[in-house]
C-alpha cells in the first residue's frame, strides 16, 4: 500500500468509527461502511485524488436478505484502487445517487436498477437500459430461476430419447 | 449497315467485357493464391441478379437505373473498337466523355432517390472523385488533339501508323493510365464503392434485376473507358489485335488494384491534383514545344 | 422600335392600376403585353434607324437594332415572358407591394429592349440606367437581408456605368459622335495604343460589373440569395446577359482583332486579360457554389462561373469560340431561369431555401423535379440538352488555339459544375422526405407551364440547333467574324464535328433497350420510403437518415481558408465610411453660422482659381 | 415437389452457383468464415462471395447464438432481402440453444421465427463443415427443394405468431432513436 493511500486510510480511520478496512491486495483496499458514511467517504476519496469510478455494481446475498453495493475507486496518482462497499435491505432496496459526484455513474445505477430492482433517489432516469421489453422480475436476482423462465418463453427443439443409442455409449461401445 | 455495327459494338461489349471481367476475378484470386471462380462466374451472377425479385423504391429508382444503362450504351455505341467504328467522323472525344457523363448522373440520381444515406454518401464520393481524375485527363486529351489538330477518335487512331502515343508522348500515358484507373474505380480508387464503410455505397439499395442492369452498366463503362485508352495510346489496329491490347491493359489495371488498399476521397483528389496534373501540364508544354518523339 | 419601348413604357403605367384592383390581373397584363412586345421584336427587320431624341446640340440619338441586338432582345425576352406566365399564381401569397412589382417589371424590360435597340452610346446609358433603376427598386421586395443586397447590388453596378459613361464622354470628345459604328471607325483609325485600351477596358467594365465577372462579383450571392424569388430567375436569366451583350459590344462591335495585334493563338492582348477574368470567375464560381447550404445562393454562384464561360467563349473571337459564347448566352438564361422558377415553386410550396432543410420532395413535387433536373443537366452541360452544344464548341475552340490553361480551368468548371448541381438534387428533392413537408402539394398548374415549356425548349435546341445557329451566324457575319459551319444537326469545327441528332437516337435506342430489359424480368414490389437498410436498425425519424448537411465536407475542407472578397469589398466600404464620419464630425455644425463660412469658403476658393 | 417450369429450373441452376452471402455476425461464429473467404479454403471458387447489404444477398447465414434483441434485428433483416432468399443456421446455437440453452436472453430453436434451409451444427464449425453445407445446399437449390421463403410466404402468420410469443414485439421503439 503506498504512502499517500495510507494517509488517506488514516483519516478515514479517524473521522469514521465504525468501517472495517482490509488491504485486499498489493494496492487495493477494501472498507466496509455504514449506509449513512459511504457518501462521506467516497467525497473524501474523491478530493484525495480517487477521481475515477470505475465501477458501481451489486451483489445480491440472499441468505441475510442484503445487496451490497460496491463502488470501486481508481486513483491515476499512485494506482491504487479503494473498494466501498455497504449493505441495503433486499425488501425495498433504496440507496442515494452518487451521479452529482459521477457522471457515469447514471448508467450504473440505472444497469443495477434494471437488474436488481434497487431503487436511487435523485436519479429519475431509470428507463431500462439493456434489456427490451422485460416482463419478469429483474433477471440478475438469485431468487429469479432463468432455466424456467427460458422454456416458458424459447420453446425448444424436442429430441426423441433414443435409449439403444444411449446404452452403446453407457457400456463405451461408440463414442456418441 | 449501321445498326449492325452498333449490334457488334454492344454484343463485342457484352460478352468480351463479362469474360475480361470473370479473368480479372481469376487474375486477382491468383495474387491472392487463390483458386479463384470459373472465367464465366459473371455471366451466371448477371443472369442470377436478372432472376431474382427486386425492390423498387418508386419510379426515380427505376429512372436512374434506365437512364445509366441507356447512356452508357450509346456512349459504347460512338467509341471506335480498332478498325470497328459505328460512327465513323462522330466519334468526338468530348462528344464520348460527356454522354458518358449522362450514364454516371443517371446512376448517381436514381440511387440517391433510393433515400439512403450510404447511397448519398457514396454519390458524393463518386463525383469528388470524378473531379479528381477528370481534369489531368482532359488535359492530355486536349494536349493530344492539339498536336494531331483532330478531336476525333478514329483519326487520332489512324494516325499513330509511325508509332503510338504512348511513345510519342510518354508523360501523358502514364497520366492517362492513372486516371483510367480512376475512372474504372478499381482498388486505390474505390471509395465510391467501399464495402466496409459505406455497405457498397450507392449500390446499397439495389436488389434483383437493377442490380443486373447496373453490373451490365459497369462492364459496358470499363469497355468504354479502356477502349478509349487504347484507341488514344496504343493505336489500337484491326480488331483482334485492339482486343488483344485491351486485355493487356485490363490486366495491368487488375494487378495494381490486388494490391494496392483504397485512398480516402480527399487523399484521391489531392492526389490527382498534385501529381498527375502536373505531368499533363508538363505533356501539353512538350506538345506545345513540339518535343514529340 | 420606340413604339414598341413606348407600349411597355405605358404598359407600366396601366399594370400598376390594373393590380391596385387585383394583384395578378396586373400580372396577367403584364403577360400579354410582353408576349405582343416578343412577338413585334421577332416580326422587325434589322438596321432600321428611328429618330429617338435630340435636345443636345450637334447629336440626335437614334435607334437601330443590328443582329447582335435582335438576337439578344429574342433570349431576354422569352425569359421574361416565361417567367411573367409564373408570376400571377406566385404573386398573391408572396408579395406586399404587388403593384408596384408589376410596374417595375415592365419599366425593367423596357429600359432591356431599349439597351438593346439603341444605336449609340447615350441612348444605351439611358436605358441601361432604366433598366438598373428598375431591378434595384424590386430586389428589396425580397427577405429581409434583401435591402442590403440592393445597395451592393447597386454600388457595383453603378461602377460599371459610371466607368462606361466615361468612356462616352471621351469618345465623344475625341471623336465628336456616339454611334457605336462610327467610333468602331474612329478607333480604326487610332493611332495612340493607350486610348484604344482605355476605351475598350471602359465600355467593358459595365459588362464584367453586370455579368458578375471576377472583380465586381460579390453582388450575385447576396442579391440571388435575398431577392423575390421569381425576380432572382429574370435577375440570373436575363440581367446578367445585358453584361454579356455590352462584352460582346466590347470585343465584337469594336473589332479588337483588328484594332491590335494578336498575342497567341490569334486573340489580342486585351481579350486576355478579359479571359483571365473570366476564368478567375470559373474557378471561384464553381469552388463557392460547391460550398453553399443555400441552394440560391448556390445557383447564383454557378451564374458566376457561365459568365466566366460567356467571356471566355466571346473573347477567342473565332468562329467556333464566339459561337459558341453567344449560344451559352442562351443555354445558361433558359437554364438559370428553369431552375430559379422550379426553386420559386419550391419555395412557394415549403417556405425555405436552405437545401438541408427539406428532402425528399420528389414524391410530392415531381414536375417541379423533372424541370429542376433538365434544367441542371442543361447546365452541366449533358448531351441530350443544348447546354452541351455551346460548351462543347467552347472546348473545341480553346484547344485548336492552344489555350491549355483556359482550357483545364474550363474542364474544373465543367466537372465541377456536376458536383454543385447535384447537391440540391440530392438534399431538396431526393433522399428522405422530412416529416414536416408530409403534406406538400405539387406547385399551381400556370407555374408548371411555364416551367415545362422552358424544358421543351432546351431539349428541342438540344436535339436541333439549327433556329438558334442560324441567328448566330447572322451575327457573326455582321461583326465580320467567320461564321460557323452547321448543316441540319450537324456541327463542323475545324477540329472535329458531332451530330446532335445521332447522339440524341443513339440515346434512344439504349434507352429502348434498357425499358426492354427492365420488362423482361420480374416485376419489381414496392417498398416505401423508410425500409431501408441501415445495418438491421429500425428507421422511425426519417429527418435523421438525410444526408444534405455538409454534403460534400470532404473537399470543402480542403479549402475551409480560403480568401473571400466580400469581406475585402465590406473593408473597403467601412474605410469610407470612417473618412465619411471624420469629414462630418470636423466640418458640420448644426449652426448655419457655420454653413455661411463654408458656403463663402468654397466661392472665393472657385474664384481664386479661376475655373 | 411442385413441377418447375423451364424458365424456373435454369433460374436455380444459376441461382445455385453464384450465391452472395449475408452472413449476420451475431455469435462467435463469424471468425470461421475469413478462413473458409481466404486462400486455403477459397469460398469464391463456388461462386460464393460476400456482400455488404441484404438487398444484395441471397444466402443469410446466421453464427451462433441470437438474443432476443439480434432476433429482432434478424426478422427485420431477413424481410429485407429479395425473394429467393435462404437461411443457414450456423452452429449449435441456432440447432438447440447450444451452451446458452437455459439463458433468459437467448432463444433455443431458429426456425421457428424464420425459416432456416440448412443447419451446421458444432460449436464452431470448422470451414470444413461449411463447405459441405454450401455444397449441399447448392445441390438442393438445383433440386428446387430449398424453398424456405415460400414457406415463409405461405404460413407467415404462424411465423409472426412465434416471434411476437418469444420477443413481445418485434419492431421496438428504443431510446437511442427519438
Amino acid at each position: 500500500m503506498t504512502s499517500s493511500m495510507n494517509e488517506v486510510i488514516e483519516k478515514i480511520r479517524r473521522q469514521f468509527k465504525d468501517v472495517s478496512i482490509t488491504e485486499t491486495d498489493e494496492r487495493e483496499v477494501k472498507i466496509d461502511a455504514l449506509q449513512e458514511n459511504v457518501l462521506g467517504i467516497l467525497s473524501i476519496l474523491k478530493n484525495e485524488g480517487f477521481s475515477h469510478l470505475s465501477l458501481l455494481t451489486c451483489v445480491d446475498w440472499i441468505e441475510n436478505k442484503e445487496f451490497e453495493l460496491v463502488y470501486i475507486l481508481f486513483s491515476w496518482k499512485d494506482g491504487g484502487k479503494i473498494i466501498v462497499s455497504t449493505r441495503i435491505d433486499r425488501e425495498n432496496p433504496k440507496f442515494v445517487t452518487v451521479k452529482h459526484m459521477w457522471p457515469v455513474a447514471r448508467f450504473y445505477e440505472r444497469e443495477i436498477h434494471e437488474f436488481f430492482g434497487v431503487e436511487f433517489e435523485g436519479n429519475d432516469d431509470m428507463k431500462p437500459l439493456i434489456l427490451e421489453l422485460w416482463d419478469d422480475i429483474p433477471p440478475l436476482r438469485k431468487d429469479f430461476d432463468p432455466l424456467e423462465y427460458s422454456r416458458k418463453k424459447f420453446p425448444d427443439r424436442e429430441y426423441k430419447k433414443d435409449v439403444l443409442q444411449e446404452a452403446r455409449i453407457f457400456r463405451g461401445e461408440t463414442n456418441g | 449497315m449501321v445498326a449492325l455495327k452498333v449490334l457488334a459494338v454492344l454484343s463485342t461489349g457484352f460478352f468480351f467485357g463479362l469474360t475480361l471481367e470473370g479473368i480479372g476475378r481469376k487474375v486477382t484470386a491468383r495474387v491472392q493464391r487463390r483458386y479463384g471462380p470459373p472465367w464465366y462466374q459473371n455471366f451466371i451472377d448477371l443472369f442470377k441478379t436478372l432472376t431474382k425479385h427486386p425492390i423498387t423504391h418508386g419510379w426515380i429508382f427505376d429512372f436512374g437505373v434506365l437512364m445509366a444503362l441507356g447512356g452508357v450504351m450509346a456512349t459504347l455505341t460512338f467509341v471506335p473498337l480498332g478498325n470497328l467504328v459505328a460512327f465513323p467522323n462522330l466519334d468526338n472525344i468530348f462528344v464520348i466523355l460527356y454522354l458518358f457523363a449522362v450514364g454516371a448522373l443517371g446512376m448517381a440520381m436514381g440511387m440517391v432517390g433510393s433515400g439512403n444515406p450510404n447511397a448519398s454518401v457514396g454519390v458524393a464520393r463518386a463525383l469528388t472523385q470524378m473531379l479528381g481524375y477528370e481534369l489531368p485527363y482532359l488535359v492530355v486529351l486536349s494536349g493530344v488533339m492539339f498536336h494531331y489538330k483532330t478531336s476525333s477518335v478514329s483519326a487520332i487512331m489512324n494516325a499513330q501508323g509511325d508509332g503510338w502515343n504512348l511513345f510519342k508522348m510518354p508523360v501523358g500515358a502514364i497520366v492517362a493510365f492513372i486516371s483510367l484507373l480512376g475512372m474504372l474505380g478499381k482498388k486505390p480508387f474505390d471509395t465510391p464503392i467501399a464495402p466496409a464503410e459505406i455497405a457498397s455505397g450507392p449500390m446499397v439499395e439495389l436488389s434483383g434485376k437493377y442490380m443486373g442492369l447496373l453490373m451490365l452498366m459497369h462492364t459496358f463503362s470499363i469497355f468504354v473507358e479502356i477502349s478509349l485508352f487504347v484507341d488514344i495510346f496504343l493505336g489500337g489496329g484491326n480488331y483482334l489485335v485492339f482486343l488483344l491490347k485491351f486485355t493487356i491493359v485490363w490486366i495491368m489495371a487488375v494487378l495494381i488494384s490486388a494490391i494496392l488498399p483504397r485512398f480516402r476521397i480527399e487523399q484521391v483528389v489531392k492526389f490527382y491534383w498534385k501529381v498527375p496534373l502536373s505531368l499533363a501540364f508538363l505533356q501539353v508544354f512538350f506538345v506545345l514545344m513540339g518535343w514529340v518523339f | 422600335m420606340n413604339d414598341l419601348i413606348l407600349v411597355l413604357m405605358f404598359g407600366s403605367l396601366a399594370s400598376y392600376a390594373l393590380s391596385k384592383i387585383k394583384k395578378n390581373i396586373g400580372s396577367w397584363f403584364n403577360f400579354f403585353v410582353l408576349l405582343y412586345v416578343s412577338y413585334m421584336i421577332y416580326k422587325t427587320g434589322v438596321g432600321t434607324e428611328e429618330k429617338f431624341f435630340s435636345f443636345i446640340p450637334g447629336f440626335e440619338s437614334v435607334l437601330s437594332l443590328t443582329h447582335l441586338g435582335k438576337f439578344f432582345a429574342l433570349v431576354s425576352f422569352l425569359i421574361i415572358t416565361t417567367v411573367s406566365l409564373f408570376i400571377p399564381v406566385w404573386i398573391e401569397k408572396k408579395i406586399k407591394m404587388a403593384a408596384s412589382f408589376n410596374l417595375l417589371y415592365l419599366l425593367m424590360s423596357a429600359g432591356i429592349l431599349g439597351a438593346l435597340a439603341s444605336g449609340d452610346m447615350l441612348t444605351f446609358y439611358v436605358f441601361w440606367e432604366i433598366m438598373v433603376l428598375a431591378s434595384l427598386l424590386i430586389v428589396p421586395m425580397g427577405k429581409e437581408e434583401s435591402r442590403k443586397a440592393a445597395v451592393i447590388y447597386v454600388v457595383l453596378s453603378s461602377i460599371g456605368s459610371y466607368m462606361y459613361l466615361y468612356a462616352t464622354f471621351l469618345t465623344w470628345e475625341r471623336y465628336h459622335t456616339l454611334k457605336f459604328s462610327e467610333i468602331a471607325q474612329g478607333l480604326l483609325s487610332e493611332p495612340s495604343n493607350g486610348f484604344k485600351w482605355l476605351v475598350v477596358f471602359l465600355v467593358a467594365a459595365a459588362g464584367i460589373a453586370k455579368s458578375g465577372l471576377f472583380p465586381l462579383h460579390t453582388w450575385l450571392r447576396i442579391t440571388h440569395g435575398n431577392a423575390p424569388d421569381t425576380f432572382s430567375a429574370v435577375l440570373s436569366g436575363q440581367l446578367i446577359k445585358m453584361g454579356a451583350y455590352i462584352l460582346a459590344v466590347s470585343l465584337g462591335v469594336f473589332p479588337s482583332l483588328k484594332m491590335f495585334p494578336p498575342l497567341y493563338g490569334g486573340v489580342p492582348a486585351v481579350n486576355y486579360v478579359l479571359i483571365a477574368f473570366g476564368a478567375v470567375s470559373i474557378v471561384l464560381g464553381t469552388f463557392m457554389a460547391i460550398r453553399q447550404n443555400d441552394m440560391k445562393m448556390l445557383i447564383a454562384y454557378s451564374s458566376v462561373a457561365n459568365s466566366g464561360y460567356i467571356i471566355i467563349g466571346l473573347a477567342t473571337l473565332d468562329s467556333v469560340g464566339f459561337a459558341g459564347g453567344l449560344f451559352h448566352v442562351f443555354n445558361h438564361a433558359v437554364a438559370a431561369a428553369m431552375i430559379f422558377l422550379s426553386f420559386a415553386a419550391v419555395v412557394y410550396r415549403t417556405g425555405t431555401t436552405k437545401i438541408d432543410e427539406m428532402g425528399g420532395l420528389i414524391h410530392r413535387m415531381p414536375w417541379t423535379f423533372i424541370t429542376y433536373l433538365v434544367g441542371i443537366i442543361s447546365l452541366a452541360g449533358i448531351p441530350p440538352t443544348s447546354g452541351f452544344i455551346s460548351k462543347w464548341m467552347i472546348f473545341q475552340a480553346l484547344v485548336r488555339k492552344g489555350m491549355f490553361l483556359t482550357a483545364a480551368i474550363t474542364f474544373v468548371g465543367s466537372v465541377g459544375s456536376f458536383l454543385y448541381v447535384f447537391r440540391p438534387l440530392a438534399g431538396v428533392f431526393l433522399g428522405q422526405l422530412r416529416s414536416k413537408y408530409k403534406d406538400v402539394k405539387e406547385a399551381p398548374t400556370f407555374m408548371l407551364i411555364s416551367m415545362i415549356f422552358l424544358v421543351l425548349l432546351t431539349l428541342y435546341f438540344g436535339v436541333f440547333p439549327g433556329g438558334l445557329l442560324g441567328g448566330i451566324v447572322k451575327v457573326q457575319k455582321e461583326l465580320g467574324i467567320p461564321p460557323i459551319q452547321f448543316e441540319g444537326t450537324v456541327i463542323k469545327t475545324p477540329l472535329g464535328q458531332w451530330d446532335t441528332f445521332t447522339v440524341f437516337t443513339m440515346f434512344a435506342v439504349g434507352f429502348i433497350i434498357a425499358l426492354i430489359l427492365y420488362f423482361l424480368f420480374p416485376k419489381p414490389r414496392k417498398v416505401d420510403l423508410t425500409d431501408q437498410y441501415t445495418a438491421g436498425e429500425y428507421l422511425y425519424t426519417p429527418d435523421l437518415y438525410h444526408y444534405a448537411t455538409g454534403f460534400y465536407r470532404f473537399i470543402e475542407r480542403l479549402y475551409d481558408r480560403h480568401p473571400s472578397f466580400e469581406k475585402l469589398y465590406e473593408m473597403f466600404s467601412r474605410f469610407f465610411k470612417d473618412i465619411g464620419e471624420g469629414v462630418d464630425t470636423w466640418f458640420y455644425r448644426a449652426s448655419s453660422s457655420a454653413y455661411m463660412f463654408w458656403i463663402t469658403f468654397v466661392m472665393l476658393i472657385i474664384f481664386w482659381v479661376r475655373w | 415437389m411442385k413441377q418447375r417450369s423451364v424458365w424456373e429450373w435454369i433460374a436455380d441452376q444459376l441461382r445455385s452457383r453464384s450465391m452472395w452471402m449475408l452472413h449476420y455476425c451475431t455469435g462467435c461464429g463469424a471468425i470461421e468464415l475469413p478462413p473458409s473467404m481466404t486462400a486455403r479454403f477459397d469460398m469464391e471458387r463456388f461462386g460464393i462471395n460476400p456482400m455488404a447489404t441484404p438487398r444484395q444477398a441471397d444466402i443469410f447465414l446466421i453464427t451462433g447464438y441470437l438474443s432476443t434483441k439480434t432476433l429482432r434485428r434478424v426478422i427485420y433483416t431477413y424481410e429485407q432481402m429479395p425473394d429467393p432468399k435462404y437461411v443457414i443456421g450456423f452452429g449449435s446455437c441456432t440447432i438447440n440453444g447450444g451452451i446458452y440453452y437455459d439463458s433468459y436472453a437467448t432463444i433455443n430453436r431458429l426456425d421457428l421465427y424464420i425459416p432456416v434451409d440448412l443447419y451446421i451444427a458444432g460449436c464452431m464449425p470448422r470451414p470444413e463443415a461449411i463447405f459441405e453445407a454450401f455444397t449441399t445446399l447448392m445441390e438442393m437449390i438445383r433440386k428446387g427443394e430449398a424453398n424456405g421463403w415460400k414457406r415463409y410466404k405461405e404460413n407467415y402468420e404462424w411465423y409472426k405468431k412465434n416471434q411476437l410469443r418469444s420477443l413481445g414485439e418485434v419492431y421496438v421503439h428504443d431510446e437511442f432513436h427519438e
